[in-house]
């Protein structure tokens, strides 16, 4: 299936492999990951929510999208919900196409509108205190420039 | 009041805001839009009235797609409201 | 090692794993593979000769220029010489970043000069013709737009 | 002709007009750069004339580096000829 919500963690490379195929010449992939130092901070877990039945929604409307602009022959999109540790992987997105350019900009419009529409929240542990993360800016002018073009 | 409901589900803070991830709640007579809506659900609790106070930080989904204060609501609708999104 | 040229094929996720770390918050990762079909073409494997030396030192120059652009964590390429059969990964670009936008132009940007300046060379095998491959212009539009910014 | 030798190879299907990969020649008297190179290269055989004939659809590198038929030569370099690169 292209696109999963899941607790349990995803393995890159098979997900890669899986998109190989006669036709494929290009495979671009996106790992987001639990950062648990930046600047002066320290993150020691995440939980991720999520709306269940409009997130698989949103990233098969956004899967939709990016197919409709380029010629893509797979998308893989695969987002973890719940507890995640310093150093997990959050989320991978992957596509293949016949050229590398298709592959790239798909890959990253994909991972753009992710970030502006799935709905996912996530609340960060530092020690025994948990914080709601703020949603940022860039993320809106990233979605933005694509429907600027 | 009509006896036709619609579903609030809240997502995040604003769950923690309202102390519910879910309910029901009576379509309040001459009710169309999101907007429409505000003053019932501020009105039932403390909680949902800071939850909801600033509609310009909140986004709203109806029947599970991005909507806003405009969009039409009717009866057996689910109304979501939520922080911006923060995933990926 | 962060450039390697090999014949041998390499692992996908590995590669992912290795570039985790706790500042990591992206990773970009392009996989180039041998495309068999390409409109009425059937390519059945291909041989990639290079210029030993200067294709590890060029891969090398192409990295610090990234890593001069952008604040990448870690950077890994991966390309295989030798005789491929269709389907078979042939290059691999890795980049690793706090931030995702930062992951992607540099992986895009590490491609789109490998493409244009890496001394590799493709001939495809159809039935029993070999044949070199030539030089897209594609290819050398992808690299010029990043000197026209 | 001075003794003073560079190294020249070639790849791809230029490996293959000129019938190897690699060969030292003395440099010529007076060359200064791989524009001066160039006769004495194209005299060697017919199919080294074949390869180097159309340099536009030629590529140079000095040492390992890209460099074109301008770049300066010196005895002890090695000089490569290849066509425009296809990897990736």
């Amino acid at each position: 299936m292209a696109v999963r919500v899941q607790q349990d963690d995803f393995d890159v490379g098979a997900e890669s492999r899986a998109l190989q195929g006669p036709a494929v010449g290009a495979i671009a992939l996106f790992v987001g990951t639990v950062r648990s130092l930046s600047e002066d901070d320290s993150v020691t877990a995440m939980t991720l929510e999520h709306y269940p039945g409009m997130t698989e929604a949103e990233i098969s409307r956004i899967e939709d999208e990016a197919r409709a602009r380029w010629p893509l022959l797979g998308v893989t999109v695969v987002h973890r919900v719940g507890r995640l540790l310093a150093g997990e992987q959050i989320v991978l997105v992957a596509v293949s196409s016949a050229h590398r350019q298709a592959a790239f900009d798909a890959a990253q419009y994909m991972m753009d509108f992710l970030k502006t529409d799935a709905p996912f929240w996530k609340a960060e542990e530092r020690g025994d205190q948990l914080s709601w993360v703020e949603a940022r800016q860039s993320d809106n002018d990233a979605h933005a420039k694509w429907t600027q073009e | 009041m009509s006896d036709e409901m619609i579903n609030v589900l809240y997502f995040a803070w604003m769950r923690e805001h309202t102390g519910t991830a879910s309910e029901q709640i009576a379509l309040p007579d001459g009710a169309q839009t999101v907007g429409d809506l505000m003053p019932t659900l501020m009105a039932r609790s403390a909680g949902h009235a800071l939850a909801l106070k600033n509609m310009a930080a909140v986004r709203v989904a109806i029947n599970r797609s991005h909507g806003g204060l405009k969009t039409p609501v009717a009866a057996g609708d689910e109304i979501a409201f939520f922080p911006p999104v923060t995933g990926g």
